[in-house]
């Protein structure tokens, strides 16, 4: 198949959704089996991506695929020259990789909603909403350049937020689409400043083209300094995107949407945008930017995993472990792990959307009931979903023989690394923290909701399996998170054809005096070849961090079964317990207190005050900026009344006034009139 | 298109359709509104036939052989007064890249606006006479390339203005058109000042060889044409062109409006019944960013480099004020007029940066804006056409009972806040890249961009307000769109649309112009530098 | 003097000659036709025209006439040339158009049977005016400037139908002799100083620096101070808007037009001929340096426009509106004469032309309304653009020309204005006159306002008004707005007319 | 003995003018407020005659003096019968009392 197909078979997968959702959106009143259409065209465009995968894959595995075409041209302008802003597209390895991740979740989403959705009042409109949603995240995907990516970006938190909302008549709905939608845009004016800083200094959106020059040594403004600010610009882009600290906000309040969007979105596809971001902008990172990527997501993954640990809401316990995991990609990408992070991008998308859907399901079985306290004992109503869930929670938790497994171990492996290498030890730590916790809350998940007994006996009577065509996308997903779809050897990613072949970390184009030194790394006439420092290190870490990862996971298991299966610990009385330890860490070693209290005895305790902390001080800092934003704008428009209005009233008063003073003259009496006359005259006369 | 008065006819068409609507009997109303319609409707006709013979190549502002249409001759002339020459003054017409967009949007705007006359009751005959007098005037704007006939179509439509505003108006219309009136005269007298300053320091070299006075736009532009001695020119030394550039800049700041001059904006169009506001808002407020780029820039270059510092920085504060001001608004109006001014901001942010892109990233937000705004307060006619409100807090969950209309609205608003792939968007994209690639104005530029942040603000904020969450029961009623609703807001969603996903249609027109502009700012401010003039 | 030389002087005469001859023909015929008066009027336009026709056809004549014995040739009673002529044809025309009110206007027809009194008074007026525009010296300026107020005063209180017109009347006459008091006290020194009551002496004496600076500071100041109060400049102003107010309202457009002309023209050649040392080549006038008039008439001016605009802001009573706006407008055309070159003369005649089309056309219509309404107060002007649509129009045209916005006549008058501002480099007094046309604006526009956007009880009752006076209001405001945008033939007329015979 | 020279004529018209302006502004009779402009005019009449008598004018002055003083009679009528006017309208002629037309 040549190039020029794949291109444009590309562009035809990348159009085939906004077809459908022009078709449904314009005719979707008229006739209301339109949403047919669009499943027939998601399931078309899955099917071409295959091919397109595949033949990429195959075919061109070590050759990119470009194409571009001139949008705006400006001409000869002055001082610059030429000035074309052209956009395209490139497939390269990760594209079509994504390109089939997004089709199919978006597909087996897709299939999933007609029966999830039935007898919604606007259910075409919900299925061009995916058609549009599945346009947007496609051009994340193919673009080949910094600005196409915003206005998908951009596109995408559109697509988002009709989502988030679609249930508008809940004020908590629409609240929480705004509040999507507003949080992104906090992260993406930072992302657009980041495009400003290239654009003004590349003159091209083109992501090749800018690393070609800043590998030339051009860098923005002769300063290095810019440099990382526009990587962290650009992050913060993701930040928004992907529900980082500290703008995950956002994401656990998004679980207002139908149950197959927040799979589809806010676990699979469109946050895992922002770390395919970073993975796009990799190569023109900083040591520093790099260090604040690493940062950010660890912290990320570490608040998210702790409040997952004591949410009842079935869904925002997902919610918060998926903050968690991406918060995991976007540490490791800091850390230098690209490959690993861009694998588990793909993991985590197909276990944690056979999650959402799996939760989906079980509420759909429980009549909207999202309370794990109120469920129980479900396995034995719904095995397949079980079935399918536990696969994903074991992926989830890093255990061996599933794919999340190989890519969670890759990136701890990668964070030790790192940390051998530059002294960063919190990062590591912070990476297995959260997986000992994601074990946890993940089984609690699991335990309240399929173990036991049920504790609502009425809504547990009515509870039945969900139909096929809910069922076959969890299974379908639930075997694509066993390991051996990536590596036939399941203690051995890279041994694997996904990270031996498709996706190797690319070559930094980095001044030598910003990068790290191990980043530091050489191409080859086959590829590229790491720094021999890295390399070392990268061994090194492997085993130990497979090792304590699985010890890690097990015990959060254990203990996950020990509270809730066997009640050899109360959490209640758990919780109790921890409280004064709680309070000691309020002194000085804060911080590590709260470390100290997670590995020892509080975590339940801890958890509680992250999740206040969540919900007072972080979003009670977004909703009191606004609540001072919205008082600053009062005081603006009462400026706006009195003060530069009144300005303007007062000079017409002052007019007035003159007016008037100028009347009391005119006496009517002729006698005055002359007086004035002869005085006048003095004056002029003495004044001339 | 050889001698054929194009412009003249785009010019003069609605003055026709004014003595036709005046010649109607008054009770004749539908064929009053017909009237207007099929005039207006004409127009737009001139317009795209004027679009499809422009020649994209060209460039214009300042090189009078590269406009194009030119109808030139002389209006006044008075031969030998003999200390002061000849007086002459030219019936002048030509357009380049920077007015063709502003015809194209005159024309749709005036079109879209007799549609959503419609439902004037209230003396028709007297209106759409009005209206077309006022079509006329901000036709001749756009297209007059001579000092004078340009101030003549530009204190012309404030008369029918005011009337408009004052007679088919809100509550409160006295006070917000005599605001308007009064506020527009302050401004316009200033440009008075410069213009008769402009008309004794540049001289013309008639085709005899002779010099004259002149009022010619492009004359005024070469500083060869100055004489020696005129109080704006600048081989005077003691030359009064800071002075005149400042008032000038008031006069077109007025009515764009910026900061602090803008307070009539809002009072205005609250009170302005729907069509008018719409050409208010899109219209009206383009001639002040149109008669700087192409009065003030070109004919103070020098002056325009130092200060576009100041110029960028009053585009940040009607940028971040007006959407402060709008997020406090609680009347759907008046938000929108103030989320126009925080709009009108990025066009001065963007002409300041005397960049390419950003000019270009201006002008087009000029349409855009155009096309925008006027739908939103379309928008905000069609829900007060039904429910006599406009309070934010009076509705609720409209988006169930009217799902079409919310559509529209969702575009709408989505194109304000500028969501990718509407056309806002690659207008204020363009003016931020070029802005950023000015060191002196980066900062200003990267505080602007907090003004994306906040418009997303307000605007979700009324959407939510006013379609989300549940229904009003007071609203069970409402009607969804009307066809004649359909003929008003489907164009202009298409031109959003459109525009947005291949702003190269529009881009194209003006790309030779503004090139052409940015280098003559350029070149002329070293050329000025080299003979000594700068310092 | 021999008969053939008078003969040959009669040319420079024969306007004058004519009106006289007219206002004798009028009395003659009030005394024959006891009881019908029709035909007055018509004899009043027969004279009016055959003036008309005589300056026209003398337009270029030039040249100065009626010496005095004792003095040299240059020094005449009278200097014809084209700027006199030229003031002629304005006040002839201007008129025509009073007659032509006068024969609608309700108040005049109340008092018909004394019609042959009225227009006798008015042809004292055009005589007195005539004068006032050709004297080149300070006897005949001063006996002109009489016999146009003799005539006034009685005019002003002519209809006795109120108090008001004798209370006008009475006020213009004491105010009126006060102010030709103070002038002739100002001749009687200038004549102690130059020896002669000719402006050309005059001129020639201040050749030489040798009079006293204070003395004819003084005689100069109160030499304005006369012909101030004829052109109602500010501090001169007072009895203007009562008088206006009182008088009836032909009479008022009449002084408010034709008198303020006649006492511009009479400064303008008192400073042109009396004062100006010479003319370069750009047409500026060197002044003398005793007396500096610039300055003088700038701050006179000044005052004069602000006065006007910002007591004409609270007048609800439109007549006496119109009073301080033509008050304001003295003031602007005060400015043309402050530049003192050849420019300025050339933008206070454009000026003028337009000014008395416009004024009299608002005189016009709000004699109309009041006729009808009888009541010149604002209020009752509400929903006047309904009741009687082409009224309003016109009106609405003669405001905004008033205010100066194109494209009317009045912005073309205050773009010459401007023009010889500036190019005089007076810019900061440009700002100011600017500025007070934005304030004037307002209340114009706030009688536009009254008459369509406040809506009265009364709006259905429509008003019908007779054929003549649609085409005499439609013709005016047709004018101006043609003046608006073609001036063309305008300006050719006034560049051919700024000569002086000196 | 003093000779009585051009000064004391001026003098003298510089009184009977102010004495004529402080007339016309103090009287409240309309008729002794015309006397006081006829006081006014005849302190311009001796100047006049003043002038040309000292200055060796020629007759001009004179001459002058004569036109004013038929103008003032003609004014003094003319005003007289306004006053009369006046008296009819209001029964009395006392000008302070006469202020209907003002603001």
């Amino acid at each position: 198949m040549s190039e020029i197909l794949l291109i444009n078979l590309s562009i035809l997968i990348l159009f085939l959704p906004l077809a459908g959702f022009g078709v449904v959106i314009l005719f979707g009143k008229r006739f209301s089996k339109l949403y047919l259409f669009e499943q027939g065209i998601i399931t078309l465009a899955f099917i071409l991506s295959v091919i397109v995968a595949v033949v990429k894959l195959s075919s061109y595995v070590n050759q990119d695929i470009l194409f571009a075409f001139t949008w705006i041209d400006f001409g000869n302008v002055p001082m610059l020259g030429e000035l074309k802003i052209d956009l395209g597209i490139k497939l390269d390895n990760l594209t079509v990789i994504m390109l089939f991740v997004v089709n199919l979740i978006s597909m087996l989403v897709h299939h999933y909603s007609v029966e999830y959705m039935k007898g919604d009042a606007k259910y075409n409109r919900y299925f061009a909403y995916l058609g549009i949603f599945t346009f947007s995240m496609l051009g994340i995907v193919l673009t080949d350049n910094i600005l196409m990516m915003y206005i998908f970006w951009e596109l995408v938190g559109l697509s988002s937020y009709l989502l988030i909302g679609f249930w508008f008549e809940k004020d908590s709905a629409s609240d929480a689409g705004k509040k999507a939608f507003i949080v992104n845009r906090v992260g993406d004016i930072g992302m657009f400043i980041g495009i400003l800083i290239l654009f003004a200094t590349y003159q091209t959106f083109s992501f090749d083209a800018i690393y070609e020059k800043i590998s030339m040594g051009i860098i923005p403004f002769d300063s290095g300094a810019w440099l990382t600010a526009a990587g962290i610009l650009l992050f913060m882009g993701a930040v928004g995107k992907s529900a980082q600290f500290p703008l995950h906000v956002w994401l656990p309040d998004a679980m207002e949407g139908p149950t197959p969007v927040s799979a589809l979105i806010h676990a699979a596809t469109m946050v895992a945008a922002g770390v395919y971001l970073v993975a796009r902008i990799f190569v023109m990172l900083t040591a520093d930017a790099m260090l604040v990527i690493a940062v950010v997501g660890a912290f990320t993954s570490f608040i998210a995993a702790s409040i997952a640990l004591t949410q009842n809401d079935i869904k925002k316990v997902l919610a918060y472990s998926t903050v968690s995991q991406l918060g995991y990609m976007i540490m490791s990408l800091g850390v230098g792990a690209y490959a690993f992070a861009f694998f588990h991008l793909v993991t985590h998308a197909f276990f944690k959307a056979c999650l959402f859907l799996g939760s989906g399901s079980v509420i759909h079985a429980m009549h909207h009931e999202q309370d794990i306290q109120k469920m129980g004992g479900l396995r034995r109503k719904m095995p397949l979903t079980y079935l399918s869930f536990l696969i994903s929670t074991l992926a989830i938790s890093g255990i061996p023989l599933t794919s999340g497994f190989l890519s969670k171990d890759g990136i701890l492996a990668g964070t030790l690394a790192f940390g051998s290498l530059t002294g960063h030890w919190l990062i590591p730590i912070f990476g297995f923290t959260v997986a000992m916790m994601t074990a946890f809350y993940m089984f609690r998940l699991v335990i309240l909701t399929f173990h036991g007994e049920p504790t609502d006996k009425h809504k547990f009577d009515h509870a039945h399996e969900s139909p096929r065509l809910m069922v076959y996308p969890l299974v379908l997903l639930a075997v694509l998170s066993i390991f051996i779809w990536y590596t036939p050897n399941p203690l051995a990613p890279n041994q694997g054809w996904f990270l031996s072949s498709w996706v190797k970390t690319p070559q930094t184009v980095v001044p030598q005096d910003l990068r790290f030194e191990f980043m530091q790394s050489t191409e080859t006439g086959t590829g590229i070849v790491h720094s021999e420092m890295y390399e070392h290190a990268m061994h090194w870490a492997h085993y130990p961090a497979m090792i304590l990862s699985v010890i890690l996971a097990g015990l959060g298991i254990l203990l996950a079964f020990m509270m809730y299966q066997w009640k050899k610990i109360s959490p209640d009385k758990f919780a109790e317990k921890v409280k004064p330890l709680y309070n000691l860490s309020l002194n000085k070693w804060y911080i590590d207190e709260i470390y100290q209290s997670t590995f020892i005895n509080g975590t339940l305790i801890l958890s509680n005050f992250l999740a206040w902390f969540d919900n007072t001080i972080i979003d009670g800092i977004v909703n009191g900026s606004a609540t001072v934003t919205r008082l600053f704008s009062r005081i603006s428009g009462w400026f706006d009344n009195y003060v530069v209005d009144g300005f303007v009233n007062f000079t017409a008063f002052f007019s007035g006034f003159i007016g008037l003073s100028f009347r009391r003259i005119q006496t009517g009496k002729v006698q005055t009139y002359i007086v004035f006359v002869i005085f006048s005259v003095l004056i002029l006369i003495i004044l001339l | 298109m050889e001698g054929f008065p194009i412009l003249s006819l785009l010019t003069f068409l609605p003055i026709i359709g004014m003595v036709v609507v005046l010649a109607l009997p008054k009770k004749l109303e539908l064929g009053i509104r017909y009237t207007a319609l099929v005039f207006t409707g004409l127009q737009v006709v001139f317009a795209a036939v004027l679009l499809a013979n422009y020649n994209y190549a060209a460039a214009g502002i300042y090189e009078e052989s590269s406009f194009q249409f030119i109808e030139k001759f002389r209006w006044i002339e008075i031969p030998g007064v003999s200390w002061l020459g000849t007086v002459k003054i030219d019936y002048f017409m030509g357009v380049d890249g920077l007015s063709v967009p502003m015809i194209l949007l005159t024309a749709i705007i005036s079109f879209i606006a007799v549609l959503s006359s419609w439902n004037i009751s209230k003396s028709v005959k007297g209106y759409f006479a009005l209206f077309l007098l006022l079509d006329t005037g901000m036709m001749g704007v756009f297209v007059s390339l001579d000092f004078f006939l340009f101030y003549v179509f530009w204190e012309l439509m404030l008369l029918p203005m005011y009337f408009l505003i004052g007679i088919w108006g809100g509550p409160r219309k006295e006070y917000a058109a005599i605001k308007f009136f009064i506020y527009t005269l302050f401004g316009s007298v200033f440009m008075l000042l410069v213009m008769i300053g402009l008309y004794f320091s540049a001289m013309e070299v008639m085709p005899d060889g002779s010099k004259v006075f002149t009022f010619n736009i492009i004359a005024m532009m070469d500083p060869s044409n100055f004489t020696v001695e005129g109080i704006l020119s600048p081989f005077n030394p003691n030359n009064y062109r800071f002075v005149a550039y400042l008032a000038l800049f008031v006069g077109f700041a007025i009515k764009i409006p910026m900061f602090p001059f803008h307070t009539w904006l809002p009072d205005a169009h609250v009170e302005a019944p729907t069509a008018i506001s719409v050409i208010l808002a899109g219209v009206l407020l383009k001639m002040g960013t149109y008669g700087i780029l192409r009065i003030s820039y070109p004919i103070f270059p020098e002056i325009t480099r130092d200060l576009m510092y100041y110029i960028a920085l009053f585009g940040m504060i009607n940028i971040i004020y007006g959407a402060l001001c709008a997020m406090a608004q609680r009347d759907f109006k008046k938000l929108i007029a103030y989320s126009s001014i925080s709009h009108m901001g990025y066009v001065l942010l963007g002409m300041a940066s005397l960049t390419s892109t950003g000019i270009n990233g201006a002008v087009l937000q000029m349409f855009n804006h155009g096309t925008i705004t006027a739908m939103l307060f379309l928008l905000v006619g069609v829900l007060y056409d039904r429910t006599h409100t406009r309070g934010l807090n009076d509705f609720g969950g409209l988006a169930t009972q009217l799902p079409v209309y919310t559509g529209f609205v969702t575009v709408a608003f989505f194109a304000a806040i500028g969501l990718p792939s509407l056309s806002g968007w690659v207008s204020e994209a363009l003016v931020f890249i070029g802005a950023f690639s000015v060191e002196s104005i980066r900062t200003l530029t990267m505080i602007s961009t907090l003004g994306i942040l906040l418009g997303a603000g307000y605007m979700l904020w009324t959407l939510q307000r006013i379609f989300l969450g549940k229904l009003n029961e007071k609203w069970a009623g409402l009607k969804d769109l009307e066809f004649r609703e359909y003929a008003m807001l489907v164009p202009l969603t298409v031109i959003i649309i459109l525009l947005g996903i291949y702003p190269s249609a529009m881009l194209d027109i003006m790309n030779t112009s503004v090139n052409t502009l940015v280098d003559f700012l350029a070149v002329n401010v070293s050329n000025s530098a080299s003979i000594g003039l700068l310092n | 003097m021999d008969l053939n030389s008078l003969y040959t002087s009669f040319n420079y005469i024969a306007p004058e000659i004519t009106i006289a001859v007219a206002l004798i023909m009028i009395v003659i015929f009030d005394l024959i036709f006891d009881k019908n008066k029709k035909i007055i009027p018509y004899i009043a336009y027969l004279g009016i025209f055959s003036a008309l026709f005589f300056v026209a056809a003398n337009f270029n004549l030039t040249g100065t006439n009626y010496k005095v014995s004792s003095l040299n040739e240059s020094m005449g009673m009278i200097s014809t040339d084209t700027f006199g002529s030229f003031f002629k044809i304005l006040i002839l025309v201007s008129s025509a158009l009073i007659i032509f009110f006068s024969k609608t206007s309700e108040e005049i027809k109340k008092t018909f049977e004394r019609a042959g009194e009225y227009y006798a008074l008015i042809f004292g007026m055009i005589l007195g005016m005539m004068f006032m525009v050709t004297a080149s010296d300070l006897i005949l300026i001063y006996l002109s400037v009489e016999l146009l107020s003799l005539s006034s005063y009685v005019l002003a209180g002519f209809t006795k139908l109120r108090d008001r017109n004798a209370e006008a009347s009475l006020k213009y006459l004491i105010y009126g002799a006060v102010a030709s008091g103070l002038m002739l006290f100002g001749i009687s020194l200038v004549y102690g100083m130059v020896g002669s009551t000719n402006l050309a002496a005059l001129n020639n004496y201040l050749q030489l620096p040798l009079a006293n600076v204070l003395t004819f500071t003084a005689a100069a100041v109160l030499i304005f101070a006369g012909i101030g109060y004829k052109i109602s400049a500010a501090p001169f102003h007072f009895w203007t808007p009562d008088v206006y107010e009182g008088a009836p309202i032909s009479i008022t457009a009449y002084l408010s037009v034709a008198s303020k002309a006649a006492g511009f023209a009479l400064l303008i050649r008192l400073i042109r001929i009396g004062f100006v040392r010479f003319i370069d080549g750009d047409g500026n006038w060197h002044i003398s340096g005793i007396f500096d008039w610039q300055s003088f008439i700038i701050i006179i001016s000044i005052l004069t426009m602000t006065l006007g605009n910002f007591s004409a802001l609270w007048q609800n009573n439109l007549k006496r509106m119109l009073a301080y706006s033509s008050i304001a407008h003295a003031g602007y055309i005060l400015l043309g004469v402050a530049v003192l070159s050849n420019h300025g003369l050339m933008a206070v005649m454009v000026y003028f032309f337009i000014y008395m089309i416009m004024n009299i056309g608002a005189f016009f219509v709000v004699m109309l309304i009041a006729d009808k309404t009888g009541s010149e107060d604002i209020d009752d002007y509400n929903g006047m653009g309904y009741r009687t649509p082409l009224l309003g129009v016109a009106l609405t045209v003669f405001l905004i020309s008033l205010t100066g916005l194109p494209p009317t006549g009045g912005f073309i008058a205050k773009l010459y204005l401007f023009i010889a501002l500036v190019d005089a480099n007076l810019i900061f007094v440009a700002v100011i006159a600017l500025l007070n046309s934005v304030v004037s604006l307002y209340y114009y526009v706030r009688v536009l306002k009254h008459m369509y956007l406040t809506r009265s009880d009364k709006d259905d009752l429509l008003f019908e008004i007779s054929l003549s006076n649609k085409f005499f209001v439609t013709g005016l405001a047709a004018l101006i707005l043609l003046l608006g945008i073609y001036f063309t033939p305008l300006l050719d007329l006034v560049k051919n007319v700024s000569f002086f015979t000196l | 003995m003093i000779e009585v020279g051009l000064t004391h004529f001026l003098v003298i018209s510089a009184a009977l003018f102010s004495f004529g302006i402080y007339g016309v502004v103090t009287r409240k009779n309309a008729v002794m407020v015309l006397m006081g402009v006829e006081l006014i005019l005849n302190a311009a009449n001796i100047n006049f005659v003043a002038f040309a008598r000292y200055g060796n004018f020629g007759l001009n002055g004179q001459i002058m003096a004569l036109f004013i003083i038929i103008l003032a009679a003609a004014e003094a009528a003319i005003a007289l019968a306004i006053v009369l006017n006046i008296y009819k309208t209001f029964a009395h002629v006392n000008i302070d009392e006469i202020d209907n037309l003002k603001e």
